[in-house]
């Protein structure tokens, strides 16, 4: 199995981890992430204004790229799986943006959303299938308890990315124990984490932070997963006693796949 | 302000958010939800208010729209689906695309980064603060 | 017909059937929670969708209607029980007939409405009659057993 | 040639503000058959049906039209003003220039053309119109109760006090319904099921009355006053006569102390028996076994309930059973549930066992409840300090979470519940987070203030935005108050919301198969909202209780006895006037295909041989022959008649196609 991939900025740099156990876990359970040719950064937050076009752009090229490859979109980034799903649902049913943003482009064939767009974690679930991956999990996480922390882009608005129930998702907490860890259901896993604000008032990040440290830590949890490079630099730079380790899904998966060893 | 202006803002917002104000039940399910609340001045509940009743020159000059994480959690939560947070960006892009954004300079940013900021906190950043 | 027709606005002439039990007491609710749509709208009332002959709507066309719309109970809701499921496919039927005969399919529409949807009637009329003044005037069909 | 009478009413200045009367009884009166048109301010009014039937007599009339409302309205009202004037009632035509004309429409100009186009179709059609002879039917003196909770219960009983044969039919093991469920009922705080039980003894006493219980509509056919039912018996595995309801045999039963079968009367919160009795003063007071669940029909062990029954009642081979009743009429009163709350993750309602619903802590109030009526969290079995109740969870939303309506009783039983925990539990705190108090009826803002004033309960204006458990067992109550426009971070023990009400989920089923109207939120809709509230449009189906609409205890009983006395008055006729817009065949043109037939949901199309005879005809030969009596005048026959023999009376070919010619003329 195939898939176009959408690494994003972040990845690049910042959150190599999130990317490199990402494919080479891909590589283990047997599908491939393609990286689709030149693109372009998404913009890292969904325009809310309904007349915004040209920030939403490059991630038309995206999709549009992934639909020229005939294969699904995949994205890691919360944000850019947020910015994604949300761009491909206006190309699909918004027909005031569609048409605007296909008259500037001009593609060969107009991009109508055509494009499935995916979370590494959706991949896991709703192809390779939570039971398949426990069966390859070489190293099992035993022991371990592990808060799942959502954030808000990966789940909201849930009638967009139907990616999980926004209120109370399951999604990370059944990937947990698919890894043969015990995931801790924390009230404020998809309680925000500051976002942007913590570049101008670290104020804000570091009163949520603590309120997730808090709730999380409180319920038992020895660490926190997310699939967030933002939310993982907020909840590094909190300062709270309750603190606990935050690693990225992925490297997690890694670990129990015995995928980990000999890098970094 | 004149009365013209605040009509053409007021359907502005409304154009930008496409959300419709008059649904608000005013019920503060928002407001009740918002990680945000304590450092806004103009509250998620009074949204809605401020663009019926026309007091756009407080909302535009409310600290509330830099305030807002963008979270999402009022415009999930919201049972009349006036979508708050939708209508407090619209009032933040208003006044970006009129002062084209200077509530984040590029010559700031050496100053308020370290290294380990990811690239998704500087583009999420500028998206919201500036154009 | 005015002498400056070129200078009025089109008005179309839109006949709605509306069966007894729901459409036509959602156009009733329509009209009494104040909910207005164009008067090109005339509504003939008959016991169930079931009951429109496709000779009625041939007739429309005939005489000068530029759109013609049946309204009904919704699915599995028909006060006849099944009425509403014949008219669904007879009007297929006649519909793709009509528009191979020049008469588009936008000029012809069935839409299911409850006694409750007043809100829905009042739309669904608005919205019927933008789309015909945005297709003009109907060709009008002929009667051949009147010619030679 | 007819001589028309054309009437115009100015019905007061609804019609009159938007539509120049007077303007369209000028161009009306030249309308081919028009002898003589007027208007008049109120054409309904007694002065008013007086003018019609003096033009009547003075003008020779033999066809009327009449300008006005919706025939849904009133056609009734003149229809009988014509026959009193010695006119067949079915020559008049209404033109409805209110609702369809006057009410929707501005420009004065405009709809003054638009009512003259009504009316000049509805002329037309009375040129064609011919005297119609109501026939008559039977009336089957019996009727039919979907539901037995209080609503039923009180609608079953007044009919069969007025001296009627009645039937309920209920799909649990036991007539109570939710108001079964309750503690006390508000405004009075009387115990609920000190008023119910004894009118459920009643009901099953009651020589008028049968009770199906554990029973479901399987089918339905016919028309008001001859319904065949199929009502399926589901399998007791419990034989009714000879079980004494002793009990033994719950007591008994491995399963009940397991707490895996979740009882549903107690909303979950407590386990009950394979072989059951929902609760303890049950109507019957004879068990079910729940098959789905019942180890001896799951592995074909145990038996045990057999075994020890005294009385030998417990049967494994029963089975369904299908009896088939015929009824006069049928009265719809299924009733209610909550929502379901998963979708509402914020409250935590899955995630904590102190967050529960209004109804649920009605079980735990209840002295037969789980907990014996004493308050308990049912996390630690401790008695909660702090509640907080949260009001409009679902109710008055626009989106696919929740119901655009108003639940109308939540206000009040949270009042209820809020004053009776202080009053059992003083030094309890309580808080009740509301969007709008809304407490209109007798004696209800009283109660509310009682609350208040008296009890001291908290009231805060504002919508809980989420409920955050704590890791030390407590619930963080994250809300707005919004008067005092703060947000409220709030410790408390226990979580109470105020789940919006539904209709029950059956209920669109029912509706299908008595093909009765139903709204959007799956409540049945009344014949008219304001003067016809307990009648469906269905002749012969009538509405009860919350399947109607939300509503509360005094409300349901009084619409009970509505709905009663609308049965009773249709039963005590010995026949009743069918419609005689009918279809009839022409023999002429019918070559007996019985395409008719095939598509008539009454089944009222037969075939004879029958003499033709006509210009060049002379034969006998199969012909469509209609049955008046089972018609319903749907015309389904009509539109799929090849030849054109079947017509409908009343909407004739002749008639519609005149009204279309004349629309577009």
């Amino acid at each position: 199995m195939k898939y176009s991939y959408y690494p994003g900025c972040t990845l690049k740099n910042k959150a190599a981890d999130l990317d490199l156990y990402a494919r080479k876990c891909a590589e283990i359970l047997g599908f491939e992430l393609e990286e689709i040719n030149e693109w372009q950064c998404c913009g890292g937050v969904y325009p809310l204004g309904s007349d915004e076009i040209a920030t939403k752009l490059s991630s038309v090229r995206a999709l549009n790229d992934a639909k020229e490859h005939g294969q699904d979109l995949v994205t890691l980034c919360s944000a850019c799986h947020h910015v994604l799903k949300r761009v491909n649902d206006d190309m699909k049913n918004v027909s005031d943006i569609s048409d605007r943003a296909n008259n500037y482009l001009a593609l060969d064939e107009p991009y109508r959303g055509e494009t499935k767009v995916l979370h590494f974690l959706e991949v896991l679930r709703d192809v390779i299938g939570f039971d398949e991956l426990a069966k390859k999990v070489t190293n099992p996480l035993t022991g371990k308890k592990i808060g799942a922390y959502y954030g808000c882009l990966v789940l909201r608005p849930g009638k967009i990315l139907e990616f999980d129930d926004p209120e109370n998702p399951k999604i990370m907490e059944d990937f947990i124990r698919a890894l043969g860890a015990e995931p801790v259901v924390f009230p404020y896993r998809n309680e925000c984490c500051g976002a942007y604000t913590s570049l101008k008032e670290g104020g804000i990040s570091q009163e949520r932070t603590k309120l997730i440290f808090d709730s999380s830590n409180g319920f038992g949890a020895d660490m926190l997963i997310t699939a967030c490079p933002l939310c993982m630099y907020n909840l590094n730079k909190s300062e709270a006693d309750s603190k606990i380790p935050v690693y990225y899904f992925t490297e997690l998966l890694a670990e129990a796949l015995g995928a980990k060893e000999g890098n970094s | 302000m004149t009365k013209q202006e605040i009509e053409k803002k007021v359907e502005l917002i409304k154009e930008i958010s496409g959300c419709d104000p008059y649904k608000c039940m005013k019920c503060g399910k928002c407001s009740g939800s918002c990680p945000s609340f304590n450092e806004m001045d103009v509250k998620p509940h009074q949204f809605a208010s401020y663009i019926i009743n026309g007091d756009i020159e407080s909302l535009v000059g409310s600290q509330s729209l830099w305030k807002c994480l963008t979270c999402l959690a009022c415009i999930e939560r919201c049972p009349r689906n006036v979508q708050p947070g939708k209508l407090i960006d619209a009032a933040r892009q208003l006044v970006e695309r009129e002062r084209g954004g200077d509530h984040l300079l590029a010559d700031d940013i050496p100053e308020l980064i370290d290294d380990d900021v990811p690239q998704q906190l500087l583009v999420s950043a500028y998206r919201r603060y500036r154009r | 017909m005015s002498m400056n027709e070129e200078k009025t606005e089109f008005r179309p002439l839109i006949v709605a059937f509306c069966c007894n039990w729901c459409s036509y007491a959602g156009a009733d609710l329509a009209g009494s929670s104040r909910l207005s749509y164009p008067a090109d709208v005339k509504i003939i009332r008959v016991p169930c969708s079931g009951r429109v002959n496709p000779m009625f709507i041939l007739r429309a066309f005939e005489r000068g209607a530029d759109g013609v719309i049946i309204c009904g109970c919704h699915p599995g809701d028909c006060h006849y029980s099944t009425g509403n499921y014949y008219a669904r496919r007879r009007m297929t039927l006649l519909f793709s007939m009509l528009d191979y005969m020049g008469v588009e399919n936008g000029r012809t529409r069935v839409e299911w409405c409850s006694a409750a949807e007043g809100v829905k009637f009042s739309n669904t009329m608005n919205e019927f009659c933008e789309k015909i003044k945005s297709l003009g005037k109907s060709v009008r069909l002929g009667d051949l057993r009147c010619k030679d | 040639m007819q001589r028309i009478g054309v009437f115009v009413c100015h019905c007061g200045t609804n019609i009159a503000a938007t539509v120049d009367v007077k303007k369209v009884v000028e161009l009306v009166r030249f309308e081919p058959g028009v002898v003589f048109a007027d208007d008049y301010m109120y054409m309904c009014s007694e002065a008013g049906q007086e003018k019609i039937g003096e033009a009547i007599k003075e003008h020779g009339l033999t066809g009327l039209v009449i300008c006005s409302c919706s025939p849904r309205m009133h056609e009734k009202t003149f229809r009988a003003c014509a026959e009193k004037a010695g006119l067949n009632p079915y020559m008049v035509e209404i033109a409805n220039i209110r609702e369809q004309c006057s009410w929707i429409h501005k420009d004065r100009e405009e709809a003054t053309e638009k009512a003259v186009i009504l009316a000049r179709a509805a002329i037309a059609k009375v040129n064609l119109n011919a005297p119609l002879q109501e026939g008559e039917s039977p009336v089957t003196k019996r009727a039919l109760v979907i539901g037995g909770g209080i609503a039923g219960i009180q609608t079953a009983l007044d009919i069969a006090d007025a001296g009627y044969q009645v039937d309920i039919v209920e799909r649990e093991p036991s007539i109570g319904g939710r108001m079964s469920q309750f503690d006390k009922t508000f405004p009075t705080l009387d115990c609920a099921s000190c008023i119910l039980t004894p009118k459920m003894v009643e009901v099953n006493q009651h020589p008028n009355i049968t009770l199906y219980t554990y029973s479901e509509v399987e089918g339905v056919s016919g028309y008001v006053g001859n319904f065949d039912v199929q009502i399926r018996k589901k399998a007791r595995s419990v034989d009714m006569a000879a079980c004494t309801g002793c009990g033994e045999c719950q007591a008994k039963c491995p399963l009940g102390k397991s707490g895996k079968i979740p009882s549903e009367f107690d909303r979950g919160l407590r386990g009950r028996s394979a072989i059951y009795m929902p609760f303890a003063q049950a109507v019957p007071a004879v068990p079910v076994i729940d098959r789905e669940n019942c180890t001896y029909f799951k592995t074909g062990k145990c038996g045990i309930c057999a075994k020890i029954c005294p009385s030998k009642a417990v049967n494994y081979e029963q089975e369904d059973e299908i009896v088939t009743v015929k009824y006069g009429a049928i009265v719809v009163a299924t009733g209610f549930d909550i929502i379901n709350l998963d979708k509402y993750g914020e409250y935590a309602y899955n995630e904590s066992p102190d967050v529960i619903t209004s109804i649920e802590l009605e079980r735990l109030m209840n002295a037969s409840g789980p907990t014996g009526g004493h308050l308990e969290r049912m996390s630690d079995h401790k008695q909660p300090k702090d509640i907080v109740f949260i009001q409009c969870v679902g109710s008055r939303c626009d989106d696919e979470r929740g119901k655009p309506y108003c639940s109308k009783v939540c206000c009040m039983y949270t009042a209820k519940h809020a004053m009776l925990i202080k009053d059992h539990w003083p030094d309890t705190n309580i808080t009740v987070f509301y969007i709008d108090v809304r407490t209109p009826g007798k004696n209800f803002d009283e109660f509310y203030r009682r609350a208040v004033e008296q009890y001291h309960v908290n009231y805060v204006k504002g919508q809980v935005g989420k409920v955050i458990p704590q890791p030390d067992g407590s619930l963080m109550v994250q809300a707005v108050d919004m008067l005092d426009n703060k947000q409220i971070m709030k410790k408390t023990d226990m979580v109470v919301l105020a789940a919006a009400i539904e209709p029950n989920k059956g209920v669109r089923k029912i509706a299908t198969m008595l093909t009765a109207s139903i709204d959007n939120n799956d409540f049945l809709t009344e014949a008219h909202a304001k003067l016809r509230p307990v009648e469906s449009p269905t002749a012969g189906i009538f509405l009860s209780g919350m399947a109607q609409g939300p509503k509360d205890i005094p409300e349901t009983v009084s619409q009970a006895g509505a709905a009663a006395v609308k049965v009773v008055g249709l039963l005590a006729k010995d026949k009743l006037k069918t419609n005689p817009c009918t279809a009839k065949c022409d023999p002429m043109f019918c070559n007996g295909c019985s395409t008719c037939a095939n598509v008539c949901p009454y089944g009222a199309i037969t075939y004879e041989d029958q003499l033709v005879r006509g210009p060049g005809v002379n034969e006998t030969r199969r012909v469509a022959v209609v049955n008046n009596a089972l018609c319903q005048g749907c015309g389904a026959c009509t539109t799929s008649c090849p030849s054109g023999a079947m017509d409908l009376q009343g909407f004739s070919n002749r008639q519609i196609t005149t009204e279309v010619d004349s629309i577009c003329r």
